[in-house]
């Protein structure tokens, strides 16, 4: 065949073989992914669909972190878990399952949570960081460590019926704190146990993040950076928005920030955002 | 001068639940202007029934809120003063941090 | 307890806990899912992401119908399948799966194509139909079908890097022929198999037509009825817009409508649009 | 006068791979108005470089072809007799059978 294959081997020319036929995607973009890695922080809500797909479209190295184990009322919405998982932490799960999926990737399991104590060490074995945590301070931590080390960061949020998208610190745009220099108000903190959501609605956006860090990692197509997607799963309505660039006054990554890793490993993100780095879920008394 | 404020990611929770308000606003001057500043004080006594310091901080939104006019953040159009014209869609939106 | 529980186990409130703390879904919204049935056809790229969160919301009959087997080139997108299940039928693949995620609600395998001669009695068990499938003519078949037996219908596609999705026959809204009331030539009618497609990208329309469908079963918010969204993923767009509603001229569901079940049954939807009810896959040579 | 066709689903094939077409195109009457019957016209002998059978049948588009305008199928405003104005951005697109 006179093909440039990019050393696929036949078995992922088969696999592969939809992508490969894409104009826009293609041999190039299929190499691109296959040499990539994606960290997932969060196997829950966002991270379920996000790692399937991940695993599915042959992302080389796929990392997640997690610390918790699967709970049944989890399930409504983390489909990557089975209910034969229930107990047993959300990594192995995860793990088990986009390997069942794809056993010619690298599927890599972080079973701790994150902190500024190991952010820095695991974020930097990676390319591109998800966002597929529950909170405030770990947004806020994992954005700055990806600033610190120069990572594009896919963020996704979801809760009740809405959901929110974006990518921080792409090719000079904007990061987490340029957009929210100041933390919320803690009661402004809403997490899906303690409000509820829609199960459907992070799987949405856990696949938009999904084909955002596709997009980066297979060079193709233009990301969601400056913009931010918003979906009201309810009315049935998506806007996307035009955001604010880099902010030249950001703490994080403006022209003056001299947020270090030294820093970023002392930086208090609990107290900056009076917020528990784990959240307790409260109990629905029916 | 009819406007349409909208309210989402929580914040439709101040405003008695409704997330689009299909609304009317005499202008604040002779001039026959509106600024956001004026829609913000507006909202802020018209159309947010509590706890308003989840809405606002100052003489503006709180931290954690965005705020859109015609799909486009505020930060790129003047924030406060920004210029409102009849039908302008202008959305507070309140950042999700669940998953 | 003081609330209302319509009829739901402890297991059900601690598996949907999340839904039903919503306002706008709750108890009663959950207690509809539960009751309701949805009948996906095509266990493929759509079918696979909106199977496992209808099984995860607790849709409680949920019907999958598909001809096919697991194929390596299908694992690119078709996520509810493992490596497993290659060479196994899809509803058989589907089927575990739905089950291992929510054992506690009714799965129905229907093992073979949708033809004419099959349709009207599969199709009037389910009260939603989702159009998951890859060709013209079984999307015309299906249409008419729904039409004849007053079902509503989530139907959405995906090719190359684009999707598309609607609601049809929803309370006097329009159906697929109001729209397309002529077939459209051979030639534009590409398949994922002919065409290719970015995996994700059926990933995220089958995750917004479970979305769909789960509005309508549990009868809460605004269904994407008269209205279409159209995404192009490599360049981030989105868009909704308005389409037409029924059309009195319509063949199937206008005034002058005689499209009988008589008339569905004898109708050669092959000759109708000059394609075949299966689509032979095109061998990619690199 | 400035207007965006846009080609969608596939279409865009039949134009060099575009999607996004910026163009300014001529009034076609003294009166000043551009209707849709003009720009299929001049679409077609202007963007569209191949296989023009499958983007038109006859004076219209082929089956299977929605055309948008500002977000709004065209049948809701009157298909080939649609009036355009400046910056209307209009959609053409296949529809997809895939999955
Ligand atoms: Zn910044
Ligand atoms: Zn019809």
């Amino acid at each position: 065949s006179s093909y440039p294959t990019n050393g696929l081997t036949q078995d992922m020319i088969h696999r592969y073989s939809r992508h490969l036929m894409l104009p826009s995607f293609g041999v190039e973009g299929q190499a691109n992914l296959l040499k990539s890695s994606i960290l997932v922080v969060g196997a829950g809500g966002l991270g379920a669909s996000a790692l399937l797909y991940f695993a599915a479209a042959g992302v080389g190295r796929l990392g997640i972190v997690d610390h918790d184990v699967v709970e049944l009322n989890n399930m409504h919405r983390q489909v990557i878990h089975t209910e034969a998982y229930v107990g047993k932490p959300k990594v192995k799960s995860a793990g088990a399952a986009c390997r069942s999926v794809n056993s010619s990737i690298e599927v890599v399991e972080h079973q701790e949570a994150l902190r500024t104590s190991n952010a820095l060490e695991i974020l930097s074995k990676y390319d591109i960081i998800v966002d597929a945590t529950d909170n405030a301070p770990t947004r806020y931590l994992i954005s700055d460590c990806c600033v610190v080390l120069g990572k594009p960061l896919v963020s996704g949020a979801a809760l009740g019926m809405e959901g929110q998208l974006t990518v921080y610190n792409y090719k000079g745009g904007p990061c987490y704190r340029c957009l929210f220099p100041l933390p919320p108000p803690r009661t402004a903190c809403q997490s899906c146990a303690e409000g509820g959501v829609l199960g459907v609605v992070p799987g949405i956006i856990g696949c938009l993040q999904a084909l955002e860090a596709i997009k980066i990692a297979a060079a193709v197509g233009e990301p969601l950076s400056g913009r931010m997607l918003l979906l009201d799963a309810l009315s049935g309505r998506i806007r996307i928005v035009k955001i604010r660039g880099r902010s030249t006054h950001c703490e994080a990554c403006g022209e003056n920030a001299t947020f270090t890793q030294q820093k970023f490993r002392e930086f208090d993100y609990e107290k900056f955002t009076e917020t528990p780095l784990r959240v307790p879920p409260l109990k629905l008394n029916l | 001068m009819p406007i349409t404020p909208t309210t989402n990611g929580g914040l439709e929770l101040l405003c008695d639940s409704k997330k689009i308000h299909n609304v009317n606003i005499e202008q604040q001057n002779g001039e026959g202007k509106l600024i956001m500043k004026d829609l913000l004080s507006w909202v802020r006594t018209n159309l947010i029934k509590e706890r308003p310091e989840m809405f606002m901080k100052g003489d503006t939104v709180r931290p954690g809120v965005l705020v859109l006019v015609n799909d486009c953040d505020w930060e790129l159009s003047g924030q406060l003063d920004t210029s409102l014209e009849e039908k302008d869609v202008v959305v507070f939106i309140s950042t999700l941090h669940g998953g």
